[in-house]
């Protein structure tokens, strides 16, 4: 297992270049000049020439992306040329929120979605399957940040339960997960929309399989086939889509996170296009991939755990 | 061997013929599929009559009469220009019913084509469709919008495309894995060994297997395609201005979420019809296409 | 043979629900299975015998499937019975296996927990004594290095050793009734005999009665004691396996016999018979097999005949205006 | 029916936890603190003579000082009052000016004293075109010289409209501690040192950066303890924020339906303040059919400039008079073609274009300013002016419009108060886009340079009064452009917050925090 987590790290490479190549280029090539964007309305053509020549920007692409290419090999993923502050210390600044984020949403996702799913595939078009289902459309359906302002209205500005912006600075354990529950809530509803679907239905096709009946003509009890048998079937199909929605998760809420107030990867990456805020754009880009490489593999892996007819070689 | 009556089980002599039939069936006998189109049929129709349904100019702006909450006048209200909303959910049916449909629709012909394909044939075929599906994958949907504009320009054609682009790889992704399941089982495997060409395996014994989880990603996914018009249009490949959209107007609707509610709302709700409709008709689908599907043991 | 049966079978039928209506899938079983003795259902793919089955063991969802008559199990009614309750009757009393060991084993579980499952459910043992029960029933069912294969997983067994689990499986409580639903179809020629082989031996090492569901003659000849033949649902001939393979009665069951020939164990029509078996929606009025029947009547198109013995010394019975006159009393539903 | 039970246990499970968090209680600070909510993602570089944005500047106001400063509360360069200087004299040619310096101010972080020297350096800092986005403020500057400790000497290549104007403490004329600049280098822009009431502390990505209270400042210690300023780019959620209290002042949206709606706050009141944003829709003479001046005539008969801003509500916006906005030195009223749609269509007939035209614009995707177009388009389109839009992300805009991509600019701009910076930025033919002197000249303008130029260096005031009517006359007969309407900046401030002075105005944009304001 650990050969095949090391080898798909390293098909992982070639990813990592065409993404960072692709980003590289594309960022130059469409409109939009950096300097023109720091220095403001009132600057003259000189001074955006002279920081352009300053930001190396003068230089060809091919020649810049060596440049930054020799940089990442030294570790060095430079500084963003709007702050100034180091691309490795915003990425750290934000990389712990976008991970807490993710996986709590996660958590939301499946702890309501696999068996909301579960549940409404057994009660198949009765009145919670329909319920179920109706439920999880309107989650698909509505906007995650009508979701977030409505949470934000009723528990957060009217209950006061929850803070509407996140706290900043040296919080306790206990502030930073409160002010985390409506965010990992608006996200994960959406996240427990896509699992309710996708259990219901791989559900309903383990339900019919022969092996349900061979526990069921064996006299075991029906809850018990639901759990044992089905459920840990009908998982499978549902691990790849959380894997595969993991990525989406991290790369794609950037509404939540301007909703709720929360710094993110994927609200810098979005800052950073805006700004062409080139070093910053590559480096977090550069991130993400992993990220998603990452969360593939985990997911790869937690196939296999689940699924003993798949090998790893 | 099914729990159904085996002597259910009829074969008609084409594919297309039982498909139709099947559906016939199924629609009729199912109510939940009969509601489903004809909710769907009734926005497709009012997309279609917009004119007709909305006596009101989508474009028309009233400045003097903006957010306007339901009322006789406006009766699902009007927007920060003082437009009828109503109306450009009628109109906007039109552009996103389109977007909606042909991205999703091209997303899963190709992607379900490449996943069967990766996981169908394995080996460097299978590498590099990952490969591809793994850098697609790496760029958050609103990237990828900005490289189809940086290469085709701003239009609806390439609004789509670069919708279907973000949403390949969720199929590929969806098909390849049961692929690999199907490859080793015993029809397959007799299959091959009669010869049959990978093509035919492909198209008429994986395909069969595994499409209604195809088809509920797509139901899953048509929501979501709608939305994303709405995250593109901030990059510049939105639809022009002031031509209304789903999405656009959902847009809109949150920079008014706390001034007027129903801004967001009423196109999030039309989403919603839609989104439901074609659930209702793809479970109806799914049950008149795969035979092997049982009901609950309860 | 003793005097009660184990399992009697009275007037069963099984309805579906089919667009909102009800629909008779068998009309009228009824058979008796006493201590030791097989008995075989025989028929065409469709004809009801695996729905029987799964009926005894109520195993046929509530919501589209429901069953009238009376099935009686050691003097004990299951018709009508909770579902929890049959989880008692299930796998512990009657047990059942299946055609295709490919999918019959559940593939997220190791075939060692399966056959510990069975054991577990119903009767208050450790986990160390359930494995070491199952692995004795892996051994008894003759899977070699039984205790090193506990934990592998069904995928890493051939057809033949699957379906000697989902054997050892049905045996792990030690039924009195074991309803093998075409147990050997599946496997190849060779691997069949020694299936059978198995069932043989097992049914008399543990006093066991079966229901064996097949659509090949050789292999009812090879098992059975007794034969119901059945067709679209009904039992049209049941017999001794002597008295029905010396002096078949029913047309159906001649046509069965003159097919064997050109039946290979795959083929499933029987080209010896014009015509197909009719759809649940469209059973005939009176005798289902009359519009095939090569020796119809007028009035095998009126009512239904009744299975009854031509001669009332005889145990050998048959529904077919032929040989009596006897009329299924309630009209067709 | 066992997940049903479990589903249940799961709701109780979180309602305990809900419970939970409902009764605990943050601690209540004793330290006095003002929470700002500002509407942005990030902030930029934060160095005064670099950065041009309004979340930037805000901050600026807090930290630097300048020479002179307007005072606070006001907007306009006439209540000019003494900052780091305490007194100054000008020779009689306005081209030597004299700065005499209060003693004993400290720069922040240890830094030193603030001197001529850090003035004089500030000065050239701010006048170079490779440290500044501001040098074209200071080109007419041919000498800065520190007399002694406390004097400062400016000298002047040509006459300046406002010398004072731009050495207050905004952009430019922010003063930056030269020792600190130095060392810093390009982390200056990390950690910005000035001598003004409030210190930087510490930068968050993404959420907020923390200033405190400056212990040494001139003006005495302020009262609040520390200034939270936090970025929240969405406004439902900086709304949400400052109604629960958890903001104490936030920047707004100029739309009446926000003003209303913010308004009816208990305890929290709305104000709207001076500089206003002109919009003008600048129309490209250089792109047919906007070379005819019967058709810019058209478009401007074609806006309903009334009706617009009772649109965007008459607290928040007023209508434009002129080609530069209203209050600033050398602004004239001047009177523009009136609302007539009909006759628009007729001068478009007149012009060969019976079915009206079709403009290609390109419009940023940024909020107000892409609303403020499409009512254009839906008002424009009563006159047979089809405006089709092309909206493509701000930088994209900024990038396209400079290259002369777009038949009409929609832009919004204040600048400090004097006419001649406006209508030198965006009349004057050597501001042209695309020109190696280009600025924001987006419409090819020049029917006005002779006047514009006289003006600049006109030290005789009524007669550069007059030079500025006629400029602003001859742009708009010549329909260069079409003002349309000036925004306030909007704010939701907290009754607690006590400013200290009336607040009508803030030059900066952003709304001073001073020694003396504190919060209850």
């Amino acid at each position: 297992m650990a050969r095949y987590a090391l080898l798909k790290l390293l098909y992982a490479v070639p990813t990592l270049f065409a993404v960072l190549l692709l980003v590289f280029v594309l960022t130059r090539v469409i409109p939009g000049d950096p300097a023109q964007l720091i220095l403001g309305d009132q600057a003259t053509p000189e001074a955006i020439a002279a920081l352009r020549t300053q930001l190396g920007l003068d230089k060809s692409i091919p020649l810049q992306f060596l440049d930054f290419l020799v940089g990442v090999l030294h570790g060095d993923f430079g500084s963003s040329i709007v702050t100034g502050q180091s691309v490795v210390s915003l990425a750290a600044a934000v990389l712990p929120s976008t991970l807490e984020l993710t996986v709590a949403s996660l958590v939301v996702g499946v702890v309501f979605g696999v068996p909301l799913g579960a549940w409404s595939a057994m009660r198949r078009n009765r009145l919670p399957d329909i319920a179920v289902r109706i439920g999880s459309l309107i989650g698909l359906s509505l906007p995650a940040f009508v979701f977030g302002i409505l949470l934000l209205v009723v528990f957060a500005v009217q209950l006061g339960w929850f803070p509407v912006i996140a706290p900043s600075g040296d919080v306790s354990v206990f502030e930073d997960l409160r002010a985390l529950v409506l965010p990992a809530v608006t996200l994960g509803i959406l996240m427990a929309a896509y699992i309710t679907r996708v259990t219901r239905s791989s559900m309903l096709q383990v339900l019919g399989e022969d092996f349900i009946r061979t526990a069921r003509a064996k006299g075991v009890p029906w809850w018990r086939v639901v759990r044992r048998h089905a459920l840990r079937n009908a998982i499978i199909p549902v691990v790849t889509v959380v894997g595969l929605y993991l990525g989406v998760l991290i790369g794609n809420s950037v509404l939540t996170e301007m909703v709720f107030n929360r710094p993110g990867l994927g609200k810098l990456i979005v800052g950073a296009l805006a700004q062409r805020d080139y070093p910053v754009l590559q480096g977090l880009m550069v991130l993400y991939t992993l990220l998603i490489i990452l969360a593939n593999l985990i997911t790869d892996l937690a196939y296999g755990v689940f699924n003993p007819r798949v090998r790893f070689a | 061997m099914s729990a159904a009556p085996e002597t259910l089980a009829i074969r008609p002599p084409a594919v297309w013929l039982r498909f139709a039939r099947a559906l016939w069936r199924t629609a009729t006998a199912n109510a939940a599929m009969m509601t489903g189109i004809a909710l769907f049929l009734a926005v497709v129709i009012v997309a279609i009559g917009a004119p007709v349904f909305a006596e009101v100019d989508p474009l028309d702006q009233d400045l003097l009469a903006r957010l306007v909450p339901p009322s006789p006048g406006h009766w699902l209200g009007t927007d920060a220009f003082g437009r009828d909303i109503w109306a450009r959910i009628a109109y906007g049916a039109r552009i996103s019913l389109v977007i909606g449909l042909v991205a999703v629709g091209i997303a899963m012909v190709i992607g379900s084509a490449l996943g069967i394909l990766s996981g169908y044939m394995g080996g460097w075929v299978d590498q590099a469709i990952s490969q591809a599906t793994n850098i697609l994958l790496a760029f958050p949907s609103l990237i990828l919008g900005l490289m189809v504009v940086a290469f085709l320009g701003p239009s609806v054609p390439n609004l789509i495309a670069a919708i279907s682009l973000a949403t390949i790889p969720q199929f590929i992704r969806v098909s390849r894995a049961p692929t690999i399941a199907l490859r080793e089982r015993d029809f397959i495997q007799a299959c091959r060994a009669l010869g049959f060409s990978p093509l035919r395996i492909m198209v008429r014994h994986i395909l069969p297997n595994i499409w209604p989880e195809i088809l509920v990603m797509g139901s899953l996914w048509l929501a979501t395609a709608i939305r994303v018009e709405a995250s593109l249009a901030f990059i510049g490949l939105g639809v022009k201005p002031p031509t209304p959209t789903w999405g656009g107007m959902i847009r809109e609707g949150f920079e008014q979420i706390l001034n007027s509610v129903y801004l967001a709302l009423f196109p999030s709700l039309a989403i919603l019809v839609v989104v439901l409709a074609l659930n209702m008709i793809g479970d109806g689908l799914r049950d008149a296409l795969d035979p092997r599907l049982k009901e609950s043991k309860r | 043979m003793t005097d009660a049966p184990v399992l009697a079978v009275r007037g069963l039928s099984t309805q579906f629900r089919i667009g909102g209506a009800w629909r008779a899938a068998t009309r009228n079983i009824a058979f008796d299975l006493y201590e030791n003795q097989t008995i075989a259902l025989v028929g065409e793919s469709g004809c009801g015998k695996s729905i029987t089955c799964q009926t005894i063991l109520g195993l046929l969802p509530a919501a589209v499937a429901r069953t009238e008559g009376s099935i009686v199990y050691q003097g004990r009614e299951l018709v009508g019975l909770s579902d929890a309750e049959m989880e008692t009757v299930r796998g512990k009393e009657i047990a059942m296996i299946f055609q295709e060991p490919m999918t019959a084993l559940n593939p997220v579980m190791t075939v060692g927990e399966q056959i510990a499952e069975a054991i577990r459910v119903h009767r208050r043992c450790t986990k160390a004594e359930a494995k070491a029960e199952a692995i004795a029933f892996m051994d008894r069912v003759r899977i070699p290095a039984a205790a090193q294969r506990y934990n592998d997983y069904p995928h890493q067994f051939s057809g033949g050793m699957r379906q000697r689990i989902v054997i050892a499986m049905a045996m792990a409580c030690k039924p009195k009734v074991l309803l093998a639903d075409e147990p050997t179809t599946a496997l190849d020629v060779t691997i069949q005999a020694q299936i059978l082989a198995e069932l043989r031996d097992l049914c008399a090492n543990f006093n066991m009665s079966m229901v064996f569901i097949t659509h090949s003659l050789g292999v009812v000849a090879a098992i059975a004691d007794r034969v119901a033949v059945m067709y679209a649902g009904e039992i049209v001939e049941l017999a001794s396996v002597e008295e029905l393979f010396a002096a078949p009665q029913h047309p159906y069951t001649r046509a069965l016999f003159q097919a064997i020939p050109r039946v290979d164990e795959t083929a499933e029509n029987l080209q010896a018979i014009p015509g197909q078996v009719p759809p649940i929606t469209a059973f005939p009025e009176g005798c289902r097999f009359a519009p095939r029947c090569p020796m119809r009547m007028e009035k095998c198109a009126g009512r239904p005949p009744r299975l009854a013995a031509a001669d009332p010394a005889s145990p050998h019975a048959v529904a077919c205006f032929l040989h009596h006159d006897l009329a299924l009393e309630e009209a067709a539903e | 029916m066992k997940l049903r039970i479990e589903g249940l246990s799961i709701v109780k499970f979180g309602g305990a936890a809900l419970l939970a968090l409902a009764l605990a209680h943050p601690a209540s600070a004793a330290e006095k603190v003002i929470r700002v909510g500002m509407a942005t993602g990030d902030i930029g570089k934060m160095d005064p003579h670099v950065a041009a944005g309004t979340p930037e500047k805000t901050l600026f106001t807090w930290v630097f000082n300048g020479l002179v400063r307007i005072r606070p509360g006001e907007a306009n360069p006439q209540f000019i009052e003494p900052d780091l200087a305490t007194s100054w004299e000008h020779s009689a040619d306005n081209l030597t000016w004299t700065f005499h310096l209060r003693k004993g101010v400290q720069c922040h972080g240890g830094y030193g004293e603030f001197t001529a020297d850090d003035a004089a350096y500030s000065l050239m800092r701010a006048a170079d075109p490779k440290r500044s986005s501001f040098s074209s403020d200071f080109k007419a500057i041919s000498g800065v010289e520190a007399l002694d400790k406390y004097t400062l000497k400016i000298t002047y290549k040509e006459h300046v409209p406002s010398v004072l104007g731009y050495l207050v403490n905004i952009q430019g004329g922010n003063m930056v501690c030269k020792k600190a600049a130095e060392e810093m280098g390009a982390d200056f822009a990390k950690h910005p040192i000035g001598t003004g009431p409030f210190m930087f502390q510490e930068y968050k990505p993404q959420q907020e950066v923390v200033l405190v209270a400056n212990p040494d400042y001139f003006r005495g210690k302020p009262k609040i303890d520390r200034i939270e300023y936090k970025f929240i780019q969405a406004i439902a959620s900086r709304d949400l924020a400052f109604e629960k209290g958890e903001l104490d002042i936030s920047y707004g949206r100029s739309d009446q339906a926000w003003y209303d709606r913010m308004s009816k706050l208990k305890d929290a009141s709305v104000v709207t303040t001076e500089p206003t944003e002109l919009y003008t829709l600048h129309l490209n003479q250089s792109h047919k059919p906007l070379d005819d001046l019967r058709v810019r005539q058209a478009i401007a008969m074609s806006i309903p400039r009334d009706a617009i801003v009772k649109y965007r509500g008459e607290r928040i916006a007023r209508a434009a008079k002129s080609v530069v906005p209203q209050g600033y030195l050398g602004y004239a009223d001047t009177p523009m073609l009136p609302y007539d749609p009909k006759k628009a269509k007729a001068l478009l007939k007149e012009a060969g274009y019976p079915d009206g035209i079709k403009l290609h614009v390109v419009q940023t995707s940024l909020g107000v300013m892409r609303d403020t177009m499409e009512v254009l388009q839906g008002q424009m389109r009563k006159a047979g002016i089809d405006l089709d839009l092309q909206i493509v992300e701000h930088a994209t805009f900024h990038a396209d419009i400079r290259k002369d991509k777009s038949d009409a600019v929609l832009y919004a701009a204040s600048r400090f108060p004097i006419a001649d910076i406006y209508l030198s930025q965006f009349y004057d033919s050597a501001s042209t886009v695309g020109s190696p002197t280009a600025v924001t000249n987006f419409s090819h303008c020049n029917v006005a340079d002779a006047e514009i130029r006289a003006a600049r260096t006109e030290t005789d005031a009524e007669k550069q009064l007059a030079e500025w009517k006629l400029a602003q006359k001859k742009i708009i007969d010549n329909v260069c452009s079409v003002p349309v309407y000036e925004l306030f900046d909007a704010w939701a401030l907290s009754n607690r917050v006590k400013l200290g002075y009336t607040l009508t105005g803030a030059p900066g944009r952003g709304i001073p925090l001073l020694e003396e304001t504190t919060i209850d």
